[in-house]
């Protein structure tokens, strides 16, 4: 199994959602992070004082899949999350030892 | 009688009205800072505070001249400018019927905070979109000019006053007035990104912080009591004094009656109780008795509120239908409930005609909506009514005030 | 002698004082928001908003005509519905002894905002678990009936009158009737889930929004001028206009007390400056002088509040001791002080006797508990006090509300 | 001549504007806990509570007393204890030319309230670092002793008074008083870690919450008309109603200017109108005016408002230059635009003089910044007027109050 | 060395910790996220419209472990994060290759 | 490549995010947590009671880098977030398999 961790522009979560329920994946977990990339923050201002802000919102979601649909999804986020602009966002793949449902401590594929 | 006492008393009853109104200001901009999302909440807070500013200059420069210039010269009043000169001793105490029974000045600042409650209300409609530099240019022409036009047409002794047109505090005056203007520019400007979906659906865009919303409306209900109270303009006779305490009781028992009606709906509808429709019922309570808040007895100004407050809950539901993005509801509590306010006049004051009340509400509407729609089309051509997309999405705090309201906390 | 500007001046500082009242809702409403968790903040706004509206309905109805019936009656009142005529020109000319001096309505205006403050203390103390409907069908019997009942007792003109019991601004007729009202709700309704532990003993649950609870302090801070302030009932000679100021003193001087004794305490039990305590303090000092704002002098009354604003440290911790789950502190605050209050007006005013003090505590505080024991009861067993323990959860705000406070800012 | 009628409506006024100075303190609170970052946020309400509290009684204990001595005795002022007695209606009423015409108490209340005011300017400058319990101790020789000589040099009939220095309202009596206290604090106390670099240049702290920061500048605004209107000290014929009025408008024009010039001026600079900027210019206004809110016409007074408005924000970002550390920029506002104030009296007010006023500010300011030197250094020898660097890395509110003030946001 | 990622209910916060404090676990990260799975989000109003809210709150532990206690320490967090009721959440476990304390440089399993 | 997780103090995030830059690591997430570990919370009071606050508020980064400088920087994070401080935070590597970057689909190590 394999955990897809996707760093993605806020406001792109809702169709990246949907594209994915659609195609059957009916679990993720949502994570508000700020980015650091080649998107750089923007000036503010503060009674007077200009200063840098250097992270960007992002949203960053995290699924665990089985290893034969990881690669699909993975394109499906990529495709659905991008605007062709910068910080668009990064997605990781990293591979999963184990998995558990808590609520029926069920184990493996089909606990996810 | 004019008596140095009457003459102070009824000054300081002006005075603390206008106090309670000015407060008024501070009860928009909790409102709209709190129906908004915080990515706009500062430019919110900040148009708030400009326009107020903006109003009492320009209506010290010129409002205030235009809209009492002391005789009714049909529907294109006298311009002039400044506020003109306070009254002598000896005129106040000279026992002529028509002494001046309270200080100019007092006038000048009780009437002065009404214009910013009618820029307020335009304020909370194009919210989260609109460039703010163009809304304050807005601001100017109709404080200058557009509202003191039709304020003169009733209150300044113009032809509506004349037609026998009834609007005690400002139904339609100030919220109609507000509303119009509003509703100009939220047809030019279009819906904010995001609330309509393709096939027509509305997406709830809720405001982040509802305690702010609630405080701003108990702010305007108790500036309220200044708005209404202090529109008697007299107070220092039995009668008066029975007028004024009248008027406070009437306008509290409206906004219960809007505050409940709307509850009620809304548990009819969702089976929940919708904080945000409690708050507009209130808000339209008191607009529908603003029209005439002294006629009506306690009982029947509950009933005039509670229609307001369920006026208000279907005027949302439509509006929204028509797609007219309207953030805080502000054409629906000012508009639809000023209407409604100015026609229930009728019932409880005999000297009220529907048709003199129906022709001020075409003309008020009328020429405030379309003299508005010129200058928001000029603004568009020129300075543009609407901020980037991107600005949009970003929030336009960053964009125009180059800050965040709430830097610390994380947003979802 | 009443003459049109006294019965003017009266009226308007009646006007002004109960504005000032009204006021005290949109304290109550900041208070119990800041203490309450984020996920039942637009209940308790929403609790706070209707209770006004309704009480001011009811009492319009039903409860202002029951608290004054004209006539000592013994312990039943005369029932009767409406707020009868307003005075004439002609009857508070007359010169006669007894001339009405103030409006009627100006009257019923300050009279009905005390009613809101009674049920706003309810609010409360069943915060984060009772069901707002069920809450919403209590304010109907308790502000037609059980508070104009005690209410009439005393300043009605009833058997506490003529008893000599002594409350000036209504430390017990309002504070402590609320606070009885509060406490047997409180038992029927049971602690806040996760509140106390198995081993007894009790857990803090951080109030989330203490700007905001400052705030309402503040406010109430401010109203209650209005409340001790026009509990005078007249300003308009110069013995009038010493006594109010000495109100206004008195009851800043108690708040200033209350603070300081709450804030040493704190200083000297946990080392630090604990600002919920400090907050308790303003109130307690506040509650303290109302029974008595004029006799004391202005140190007295620093004292006065000082004491009430320890004894509320002291009575927080012991009331969670006994397990009764108050999340605002308001049983301490308004029923622990409130009866303070009462006693400690025979220090300092001589026509009052600690008998008639104590018949006068037993009196309300047990007609109060048992009338609203009962009405709980049958609520309890219709509608239900409590919401289901998911919902109590997940935040009576999805729940009772459908919608969040703060929908944007994540929560621990 | 005083009446009864005169007597009361004088001494209700007085309370009414006392009310709203009362309400200023939740404006002062407000304000700074909207500047000052969330963990810091407690701690800075529980100062503006606290120090509310203390400044009443000490005032109440000796301050009124030193301040209104009722003689001239040259710069040192007798010394004295508590508030004296109320008028008898008898001397009220005498017909005497100098016979009292409002409340002692009423007096009280008005200027306790000052005291008060004065303090809370300090109170921002030193956020976010100093010791809670050393602030409290500096409140009490601030408001017992060091404020009431000052004070009694011009208001009490001192020296000042007889060289001719005018303050109507207190720009110099009361807001540059605490504005030269806090500035004594912050060169004892030191810039907050991470506000200067090594290379000199200035760090932006944000303040965590705009919309609480723009709630108590409007409720400055508002308590300001009972600031400037109160100090009229009469309101009961129709030179004074007028002049009262006057006041009101002046006040309200000068902050509208204030807000227009620092709007402005942030569009020049940065072309974004930056709304911490605003709010300093409507302040800046509003002490610009205090000094002479009763001779300049309105649009002048519009014009002194927006000179104000312009000096802060250079002011600002001079202060910064010279590492003076003040997160609200209570020096810039209350001191630099207090001189301005007071130099400004001269161009509308043909009684006073440029070099009386220049005297008295010399004589305020250097008493003021002497006196509170030596407080504060002694405190710092004794108490320590800084909180460790871990807990200011932390935030104070958990090191001197034990709690957070938004338990259930998280935080950057 | 492996990193347990569990995500439970946010009331069920306290429980686990203290019961992983009992077995010696002195090290634990908490991430408030937002879960989307079997449990659906609610209906929310808002002004007279309503609208659907896709994602619950839900909290992240993440715990880095020495292998052989790894099993045992997912089995607690199961059995004490378990309320039987849909939505009570997954654990992974994935490896982790090195650790680092940062205040000693101490690194392996020493430094957890 | 790698996945460097680090948690680290709130204030030291600047001078991390400063050093890293100069190392020329263009990107991160950053993510707001609590942390619980031998650096204890604090007691806080509420209205009269004391009761204790177990988790601390903590910053983690996470670092997509190049396996061959994974370890310089995982020594540059540590030395640069250490105050000698007991609750300084932990750093953790664990390996990614596949990475992309949304805007353009780039994979593998380009992507970072
Ligand atoms: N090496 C990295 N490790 C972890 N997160 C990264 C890394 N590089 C980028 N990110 C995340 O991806 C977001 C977008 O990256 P950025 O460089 O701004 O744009 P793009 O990916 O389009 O070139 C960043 O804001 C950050 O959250
Ligand atoms: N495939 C997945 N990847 C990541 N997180 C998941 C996944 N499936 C579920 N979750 C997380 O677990 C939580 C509970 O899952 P849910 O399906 O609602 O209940 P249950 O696990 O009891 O069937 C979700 O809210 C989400 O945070
Ligand atoms: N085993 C662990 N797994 C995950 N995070 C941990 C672990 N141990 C510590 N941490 C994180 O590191 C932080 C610092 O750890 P702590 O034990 O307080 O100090 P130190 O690392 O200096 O001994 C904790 O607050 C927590 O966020």
């Amino acid at each position: 199994m394999k955990l897809i961790t996707a760093i993605i522009k806020p406001h792109k979560l809702d169709s990246v959602r949907e594209a994915l329920a659609e195609k059957g994946v009916v679990g993720m977990t949502v994570t508000e992070v700020k980015g650091y990339g080649r998107q750089k923050g923007h000036a503010e201002l503060y009674r007077g004082a200009e200063y840098q802000i250097h992270f960007v919102p992002k949203v960053q979601l995290q699924i665990g899949v089985d290893d034969n649909v990881c690669d699909e999804i993975v394109e499906l986020i990529q495709s659905t999350a991008c605007s062709n602009a910068i910080g668009d966002g990064k997605i990781f793949v990293s591979p999963i030892e184990h998995v558990v449902r808590i609520r029926t401590g069920e184990t493996g594929e089909t606990a996810l | 009688m004019v008596s140095d006492l009457s003459y102070a008393l009824d000054t300081f009853y002006f005075l603390v009205s206008g106090a309670l109104v000015m407060w008024m200001a501070a009860g928009f901009a909790m409102l709209e800072a709190g129906l908004v999302r915080a990515k706009n909440t500062a430019e919110i807070l900040t148009k708030n505070v400009v326009l107020f500013a903006l109003s009492c200059v320009m209506f010290l420069l010129m409002g205030y001249s235009i809209m009492y210039p002391g005789e009714n010269t049909g529907w294109i009043p006298n311009f002039g400018f400044g506020i003109g000169a306070e009254n002598t001793a000896e005129a106040a105490l000279s026992g002529a019927e028509d002494a001046p029974y309270y200080s100019m000045r007092s006038d000048f600042f009780f009437q002065v905070v009404f214009v910013a409650t009618a820029m307020s209300i335009v304020s909370g409609a194009v919210a989260e979109r609109m460039k703010l530099w163009t809304f304050l240019a807005f601001v100017i022409p109709m404080t200058a000019v557009i509202y003191p036009v039709q304020g003169y047409w009733h209150w300044g002794g113009g032809p509506l006053k004349e037609l026998g047109f009834s609007d005690f505090a400002g139904s339609g005056v100030v919220h109609m007035c507000g509303a119009a203007a509003a509703l100009a520019a939220v047809l030019q400007l279009g819906a904010r990104k995001g609330k309509y979906n393709k096939n027509g659906s509305a997406n709830a865009i809720p405001g982040c912080n509802l305690p702010l919303a609630t405080l701003g409306t108990f702010i305007l209900w108790m500036g309220w009591f200044g708005f209404n109270g202090g529109s008697e303009l007299k107070v220092s006779d039995v009668g008066e004094a029975n007028a004024v305490a009248q008027v406070f009781v009437n306008t509290n028992m409206a906004a219960c009656g809007g505050a409940i009606a709307a509850l009620l709906m809304s548990r009819a509808y969702f089976k929940k109780a919708d904080l945000t429709m409690v708050l507009n019922g209130v808000l339209a309570g008191l607009v529908a008795i603003t029209a005439d808040p002294l006629s009506p007895s306690a009982e029947a100004s509950v009933l005039i509120g509670a229609v307001g407050g369920a006026l208000v809950f279907v005027s949302i539901l439509m509006v929204d239908k028509f797609k007219v993005d309207d953030p805080v509801g502000a054409i629906s509590v000012h508009g639809v409930v000023g209407i409604w306010g100015l026609i229930a006049v009728t019932f409880n004051n005999s000297e009220a005609t529907l048709s003199a009340q129906l022709i001020g509400i075409a003309a008020i509407f009328g020429f405030v909506f379309v003299a508005s729609s010129l200058v928001w089309f000029i603004l568009d051509k020129t300075m543009g009514l609407r901020v980037s997309e991107e600005d949009e999405y970003d929030g336009v705090d960053i964009s125009e005030c180059g800050l965040e309201a709430y830097p610390e906390f994380s947003k979802r």
